[in-house]
């Protein structure tokens, strides 16, 4: 076992790359959704014993081609990367599980073994990035990733999904040239692109006008790839349009992996040598992840379509990880992290009950769910609990991380109480827009609703699987926790 | 048995009964009410069972999870708490048997889920009373609320759906807004959230912030209905009358006061808060709702409304009683709690049997239904001389200790609203009462109607003997709550 | 002396980079995309830098001409607005961008300055090593396809993404107008002559383009550029001779084959490494001498890297070919 | 020795983008394209001998068989556009 | 020996630079299409020739002067073919040829 | 020489501006496109023009070459790979707009939206 457990870092990418092709050539659409699945379960195994040999070793090293570290690529798992494996190889696992009834309503039959191998691609994109610790490969895999989601997105059965796919392509694709340019400059200041010898040969660098410049382009794309606030207005609209299994999956990870490289490069690359360097980046992120969480949650309690008011409490939410993170202290970035592994788990159950939701409903917009708990009451529950869990009730993995989030901007000085009044006030504004949702569909009647019918098994139970998972690390985060944790020492333990 | 295992047998019982009650459900309403009184039943055994393990000194404590290094669900017996889960697991029958007689002569629909509810927030209870720390209070403090909205919203009409939605805005306000940024601020200043004999802020916040910390946690208690945030209770009113009885005599509000009377003594400690001058402020906020609310319910037409205003002012008795920080005060606040727990319940079931039985619900139709309801009227009467506190009920004992205590550090405001209360009280009670027995039946000949149904009945007797009872053997009660200050002083 | 000759040449691209942006109609942009492409491969080309010089020509100047125009002929569309919108705002930003970039360029060290610090770390070990461990003329073939060779498996996977997305996107069997052409080739008579040079040059092309491929260890060339060539070669005769000769040439379900299995030839290089005891894509364990397992896998690599190419292209092409005939 | 031709082409390929920047017609354009072409061939090939690096005259053979079909393509795309014309107008006047 | 041939080079050399620079002038300065596509497709033949032969005389007999005839040889025989069918696309879409107002019709319909 | 060596990152800049604007100010789909093509083009001149050394020749062991100056080698390999993904990104986003046209009849942005507001 323990010479495969060398390779695993390699295969976590591999499997699922290499199984698109597979995927792809397969005529029939259930054998390559079974692949998918299979290929998809499988990246999942090798990132929970990725994490466990996290745990106990505290990170694994691997040479590409077995070329020594500045020179050949080197990928590098720690406790962050750890964390985010398990989110994006979990989410995606669970979609696909839940998604062989919902995309047959939606994608024709031929064109399916082509989504699955675009989603395995998406899939190996992200863990490619989480995986590697060398610069340039961060945006190729990048790219895999960016271009596997658009064709995903573009799968949608709506038409308006080709304008809001094609908006999320241009901007992207801008996020991902920022970040190249900002690559280029540390290069050509550095020399290297090996992450740990920039930390390292930073340092020596006499004029740092061109790193802090290098440092401004790739805060700014991978800002526009993790839609923080003033660049997210690619997220709506994406998200409302695209199938819902892919939402699930998109919602759960996409922007998160960009936040890990941002995090990555703000705290590891950057940190230790410039100076007040967290101070620029408290001015940065702070005023915009405020404004991203009272922005998202209004704009979400006034929206009616279910899946755009989902989307926009997705940017509030990514305010709080980044609200987090601009503290710059080891609670901050604690909670930052453990938020991100939250919201993944909180807002794949809600986007999974949506999906059971849209099996009955034609358009999913509030007046046409009225009353629809009596014929559907498994749905609804699951939409109610995940939508407590995204709350952040008690007992709930919601709360786990706004525990952490308020403990983290209390200890935070004066500037604390602004900050706490701020998360509470949108812990409300997102209790009114669940309620909104749960309270119609309770109580209200539409006829539409009468002829409605229980989600299919296969849908439902992903979606309870995701619900008591909610509940499971809300009463014992010690994994996660734990992950999160030694990431921030990690993270900030790099400062001399 | 020993005594840990019966604490998670207690928040066990009421949530298996839920089940088997779902169960039931399906196949016969006879079976599901008997499952329900079945587990009122073992689940008062149960807790009762605590009482001669925590007289003889005994704390018996039990650890269900650790969720995180520092923060953990853990429960502990201490008297306060036997108190509230003793009550509330004893009403719980009667409730039950009064529930039944209610819901099968109004004939409600969608019974089983009222009966499920109902046995999920005796659990929250259950946890409210035995939690030794501030999160597990926090945590089944939340669930209360949660599982106690769909009672509320229980006949699913529009403005029981608005109203339903304004106790459920009002309570997650509160408890999210207010109650957890508190607890925060104690995690972070004292270290810890346990519950310890003597209060574990001295020292830690002094000065100002104590005064501000303190009213963050009383209005972010919303259950304790202190004035500004009082408005749900009112809004709970659409609720079934068992729900209500419930709310206020069993659960709920008991919860609320409960948590701020622990909080008090346990958290910031009697001597602590009574040294600083900036937590003065309690002792106004809670004598301006006791006489407000007296007055307004002065005003009320609606004989629920009425009671719910009575409950609000009442409350404010125990949140006084606590803030005179007092030894005999507190003796005093613990003792009002049992006692308007079995006085508001009479007072409620007897209106619930009015209504079943007649249909009315304003005061000004009471007039001489005393001769037609002769049992209901006489629990009425009772309950509402306990209100007041007329000797041979319970509520005079709680209103002696608790101006005994006023007596003892001469806090002339304290004396002064208890008094002006009482004749409050009276002057909205009394009208009711005469005109029950003494008014002409109103001609315009409602329908003919004898008393409530037997098992509504049944209950309304046997709590408005309590009242009497409690009056003439509040030996245990008071020693339990010797106990309580012999930790405390 | 070369700098003035670049110097000139730059400002030629920019010229041109101004007169597309400013062009009303979209098939000028077009054509000029074309020669800025041109331009900036001639730029590469006196910076050193050969092979991408021949990518940049290959890919720039070729495919994304005939794709833009495929797509163009699709939308039929060659004027647009006049106006751009909210110009000032746009303005601003791209200004402000761009100050940051000049402010930046203040202490960057001068252009081709040996001192600088891109030459000293990681440089001088990629040619050192490339005539040990792997002993073949072309460094940038051996960086790209061994010592970065999961940089280059990542690519291979984006336009392997980039051929699915197409297929994808352009298959919707709803909107499928039939493969048959509904109008007969025009044999115009004036059409004959480039037929018949067509004809004779094609299969010199495609020559050519095997010659690039297997000629990437020794001197400019590579599977991106050979998969290129043969994919324009291909293009020209569906030009010259009509979408469907080209269809029965190299049939679609060919081109999906081809597409996969060009991928998984180079992941399976990579995990044959991995059985063999080295790590993911070391080729040194392929053959007993490790400097002649890294040729052995550096040939195989390219060839599955010039297969993927070719079948994405010519499968992008024939998508969007096969949309054009109404 | 080369440097006399390399400006002669540079100037030439200036005055071919003035021709495709100016030129009114779309085949201008097209042949100044054609032009640019062929001129970067040349300069390619007499750069690499100015540099003494004979092995690069692949690049110029792979220009102008991508020029060949560049030109090709556009030429290809007008036949289309001209068929496209010819059958809308004969189908509904615009 | 070699001055002799570097001499002969260079003449080929700017002879084929003259033309070449004569075909970009006649391209920008011909009144309409086909005169200057006829300016620019005429140097384009003669331009390589005289270049290629030039270079070649520099290379002598390696590999590269074989490369240089393939170059040769495939711009002699690909350089026409697409001037005929520029101007038979041109002939074809009713450019008319000849005539002032023929440079300013606008193609572009 | 100094003006030169900074030409070519002059060059770099206002290429980044003029592809960056005609990506936000173009309403034309493919004008995007384009754009998006020229921002990126400008940066792969970035990355080759860092690898220039001067005097140097490119990195290709000629056996006759012996031994020379090389420019760097690992620029021009990042350059190969990003050539790449910009086709690609071109390539897809070529796609839909044939999609885009298809199913609404334009490109251009605002035409698309009046349609999607109807």
């Amino acid at each position: 076992m323990t010479a495969l457990q060398a390779h695993l870092p390699a295969l976590q990418v591999v499997v699922p790359m290499l199984s698109a092709p597979l995927a792809m050539l397969l005529r029939e659409h259930r054998l390559s959704w079974a692949l998918a699945t299979a290929a998809s379960l499988c990246a999942f195994a090798i990132a929970i014993s990725l994490t466990l040999s996290v745990i106990d070793t505290g990170g694994m090293r691997y040479l590409m081609g077995s070329w020594p570290a500045p020179f050949g690529i080197e990928l590098g798992v720690d406790a962050m990367s750890a964390l985010l494996l398990l989110i994006v190889t979990g989410a995606s696992s669970l979609a696909l599980i839940a998604g062989a009834s919902s995309l047959d309503r939606e994608i024709e039959v031929e064109r399916q073994p082509l989504f699955y191998a675009a989603w395995l691609l998406a899939l190996a994109g992200l863990c490619g990035i989480l995986v590697t610790a060398d610069a340039f490969n961060i945006f190729v895999f990048m790219e895999i990733s960016a271009l596997a989601s658009y064709v995903l997105v573009a799968g949608g059965p709506d038409r308006r999904a080709l304008p809001a796919v094609f908006k999320y392509l241009v901007m992207g694709t801008i996020g991902a040239t920022f970040y190249l340019i900002g690559v280029g400059l540390i290069y050509l200041m550095t020399g290297t692109l090996n992450l740990d010898d920039i930390v390292y040969r930073i340092g020596e660098v006499a004029e740092v006008k061109p790193i802090l410049i290098a440092a401004g382009f790739i805060s700014v794309g991978l800002a526009l790839k993790a839609a923080i606030f003033p660049l997210h207005v690619w997220l709506p609209n994406a998200y409302t349009f695209a199938p819902h299994v892919v939402t699930v999956f998109l919602a759960a990870c996409s922007t998160k992996v960009a936040l890990y490289v941002l995090l990555r490069f703000n705290f590891v690359v950057f940190k230790p040598y410039l100076e007040d360097h967290d101070l620029k980046f408290a001015i940065f992120l702070l005023p915009l992840s405020l404004l991203a969480i009272l922005v998202g949650s209004a704009v979400a309690m006034f929206e009616s379509n279910l899946k755009r008011m989902l989307a926009w409490s997705s940017v509030a939410q990514i305010g709080y990880i980044t609200l987090g993170a601009s503290l710059v202290s080891v609670a901050g970035l604690t909670a930052s992290l453990l938020h991100i592994f939250n919201h993944a788990l909180a807002k794949s159950a809600l986007f999974l009950a949506l999906a059971c939701l849209a099996i009955s409903v034609s358009k999913l917009r509030i007046e046409n769910i009225g009353g629809i708990a009596k014929r559907m009451p498994w749905t609804m529950a699951a939409f109610l609990l995940a939508g407590l869990s995204l709350i952040g009730v008690p007992g709930t993995a919601g709360f786990v991380s706004k525990w952490y989030l308020i403990t983290a901007t209390f200890d935070s000085g004066p500037l604390g109480i602004l900050l706490v009044a701020v998360i509470v006030v949108s812990s409300l504004m997102a209790v009114v827009y669940i309620w909104r949702v749960v309270e119609c569909a309770y109580f209200r009647e539409t006829d539409e609703a009468q002829s409605a019918r229980e989600a299919p098994l296969m849908l439902l139970l992903p979606t309870w699987a995701a619900v008591l998972l909610n509940f499971y690390f809300g009463l014992f985060p010690g994994v996660p926790l734990e992950l999160s944790s030694s990431a921030a020492t990690l993270l900030l333990g790099q400062t001399p | 048995m020993s005594a840990s295992d019966s604490i998670w047998l207690a928040l066990l019982l009421p949530l298996l009964g839920a089940v088997g009650i779902l169960l039931a459900g399906r196949i016969g309403p006879n079976l599901r009410e008997s499952v329900t009184l079945v587990t009122a039943g073992a689940l008062a055994w149960n807790v009762w069972g605590l009482i001669p393990a925590l007289m003889a000194g005994e704390r018996p404590e039990f650890t269900l999870l650790q969720v995180v290094p520092g923060i953990e669900i853990a429960f502990k017996i201490e008297p306060l708490g036997m108190l509230f889960a003793a009550l509330a697991s004893g009403l719980w029958i009667v409730n039950s048997i009064y529930s039944i007689g209610y819901m099968r002569g109004n004939n409600e629909k969608n019974q089983t889920r009222f009966y499920i509810f109902f046995a999920l927030s005796l659990a929250a209870t259950m946890g409210i009373a035995f939690a030794s720390n501030l999160f597990t209070l926090f945590l089944f403090y939340e669930a209360l609320t949660l599982s106690t909205y769909p009672l509320v919203a229980h006949k699913g009409d529009r403005d029981t759906v608005n109203s339903a939605r304004v106790y459920l805005g009002i309570l997650l306000t509160t408890s999210i807004g207010l109650l957890l940024p508190a607890i925060i601020w104690t995690y972070l200043a004292a270290g810890g959230g346990e519950f310890t004999a003597g209060g574990i802020l001295e020292g830690k916040v002094e000065g100002p912030a104590l005064g501000l910390l303190l009213g963050m946690f009383v209005f972010g208690i919303g259950k304790a209905a202190v004035m500004p945030v009082h408005r749900w209770l009112p809004a709970a009113m659409v609720a079934p009358t068992p729900v209500s009885a419930l709310l206020h005599a069993v659960a709920v509000v008991k919860a609320g006061v409960f948590s701020v009377t622990k909080i008090i003594i346990y958290i910031f400690g009697v001597e602590h808060l009574f040294s600083t001058p900036s937590s003065a402020w309690l002792l106004y906020a809670a004598a301006f709702t006791i006489v407000v609310a007296s007055l307004v319910a002065l005003r009320q037409q609606n004989l629920k409304r009425l009671l719910a205003y009575s409950t609000v002012a009442q409350l404010s008795y125990v949140v006084l009683a606590a803030a005179v920080l007092k030894p005999l005060a507190e003796i005093g606040a613990s003792i009002h709690i049992v006692a308007h727990a079995f006085g508001k319940i009479t007072l409620f079931f007897a209106a619930g049997a009015i209504y079943v039985a007649s249909k009315k619900t304003e005061l000004s139709q009471l007039a001489g239904i005393g001769r037609r309801m002769p049992w209901t009227m006489t629990a009425f009467t009772i309950g509402a001389l306990s209100m007041i506190g007329v000797p041979p009920t319970g509520g005079f004992v709680s209103k002696w200790y608790i101006l005994a205590g006023a007596f003892e550090s001469d806090n002339y405001v304290a004396i002064f609203t208890i008094i002006a209360s009482t004749v409050l009280n009276a002057a909205y009670f009394l009208p009711i009462i005469f005109a029950a027995w003494f008014g002409k039946e109103a001609m315009d000949g409602g329908k003919e109607h004898g008393e409530a149904p037997w098992p509504a009945v049944l209950a309304l007797t046997f709590t408005a003997a309590l009242t009497i009872l409690f009056f003439l053997f509040n030996g245990p009660v008071i020693e339990l709550e010797r106990q309580l200050l012999g930790a405390v002083s | 002396m070369t700098i003035v000759f670049g110097v000139f040449l730059l400002t030629l691209m920019l010229i041109t980079a101004i007169a597309i942006v400013r062009t009303q109609n979209l098939f000028v942009a077009v054509m000029l995309s074309g020669i800025f492409s041109l331009l900036l491969a001639s730029n590469f080309f006196l910076l050193d830098a050969a092979d991408v010089a021949l990518t940049e020509a290959a890919v720039g100047a070729g495919i994304s001409t005939v794709l833009y125009l495929s797509a163009l002929a699709l939308s039929a569309e060659n004027e647009r607005a006049p106006y751009s919108s909210h110009r000032l705002i746009a303005l601003a930003v791209v200004s402000v961008t761009a100050l940051l970039v000049i402010y930046a360029t203040f202490d960057q060290p001068r252009v081709g300055d040996p001192a600088a610090p891109v030459h000293q770390h990681v440089a001088p070990w990629y040619l050192e090593m490339t005539r040990d461990a792997i002993d073949i003329p072309n460094v940038v073939t051996a960086v790209l396809s061994s010592f970065r060779g999961y940089d280059t498996l990542g690519e291979v996977f984006v336009v392997f993404t980039a051929g699915i997305g197409v297929l994808f996107l352009l298959d919707k069997p709803g909107a499928r107008h039939g493969g048959t052409q509904t109008v007969g080739r025009v044999r115009l008579r004036h059409y004959l002559i480039p037929r018949l040079v067509g004809r004779m040059l094609i299969p010199f092309i495609l020559l050519f383009g095997l010659y690039v491929q297997f000629h990437g260890e020794y001197g400019p060339g590579g599977g991106f550029q050979a998969g290129a060539l043969i994919a324009a070669s291909i293009i020209l005769y569906a030009l010259l001779e009509g979408e469907t000769r080209a269809l029965q040439a190299l049939p679609r379900r060919l081109l999906t084959l081809l597409i996969a299995s060009g991928a998984l030839l180079y992941g399976g290089v990579g995990v044959a490494g991995m059985l063999l005891g080295g790590n993911f894509l070391d080729y040194s364990v392929l053959a007993s001498d490790p400097v002649k397992g890294q040729q052995l896998g550096i040939i195989l690599i390219e060839a599955g890297v010039g297969i993927t190419v070719t079948g994405v292209l010519l499968s992008v092409f024939h998508a969007f070919a096969a949309r054009g005939r109404f | 020795m080369y440097h006399a031709v390399t400006i002669a082409l540079l100037v030439t390929m200036a005055l071919a983008l003035l021709r495709a920047l100016l030129g009114p017609s779309v085949y201008d354009r097209v042949l100044a394209v054609n032009m640019i072409g062929t001129k970067t061939v040349l300069l390619l090939a007499v750069l690499s001998f100015l540099f003494g690096r004979p092995d690069f005259l692949d690049l110029a053979l792979a220009y102008a068989l991508i020029n060949f079909i560049g030109v090709l393509a556009v030429l290809e795309f007008f036949r289309v556009r001209a068929e496209q014309d010819k059958s809308d107008s004969n189908v509904e006047n615009r | 020996m070699d001055t002799l041939l570097d001499i002969l080079s260079w003449l080929l050399l700017t002879t084929g630079g003259i033309f070449v620079f004569a075909g970009g002038l006649g391209a920008l300065r011909m009144p309409d299409l086909y005169t200057r596509m006829h300016a620019a497709s005429v140097t384009d033949s003669i331009g390589p020739i005289l270049i290629i032969t030039g270079i070649m005389l520099q290379s002598g007999l390696a590999l590269a002067s074989v490369k240089l005839v393939a170059i040769l040889l495939f711009l002699l025989l690909a350089g026409p073919t697409a001037s005929n069918a520029l101007a038979s696309a041109a002939l074809l879409s009713g450019y008319k040829p000849g005539g002032p107002a023929s440079s300013t019709q606008d193609a572009e319909k | 020489m100094n003006f030169l060596g900074i030409y070519y990152y002059w060059v770099f800049a206002i290429l980044l501006m003029v592809g960056f604007y005609a990506v936000i100010a173009k309403l034309n789909l493919i004008k995007k496109l384009i754009g998006l093509s020229l921002f990126q083009a400008a940066v792969f001149l970035l990355y080759i023009t860092v690898g220039k050394v001067e005097g140097g020749t490119a990195p290709i062991f000629a056996s006759a070459a012996g031994e020379r100056l090389f420019s760097n080698p690992l620029p021009q390999v990042l350059i190969l790979t990003a050539i790449v993904v910009g086709i690609s990104t071109t390539a897809l986003g070529l796609g839909i707009i044939v999609r885009i046209k298809e199913e609404y009849g334009t490109i251009e942005e605002q035409e698309i939206q009046e349609i999607d507001r109807q």
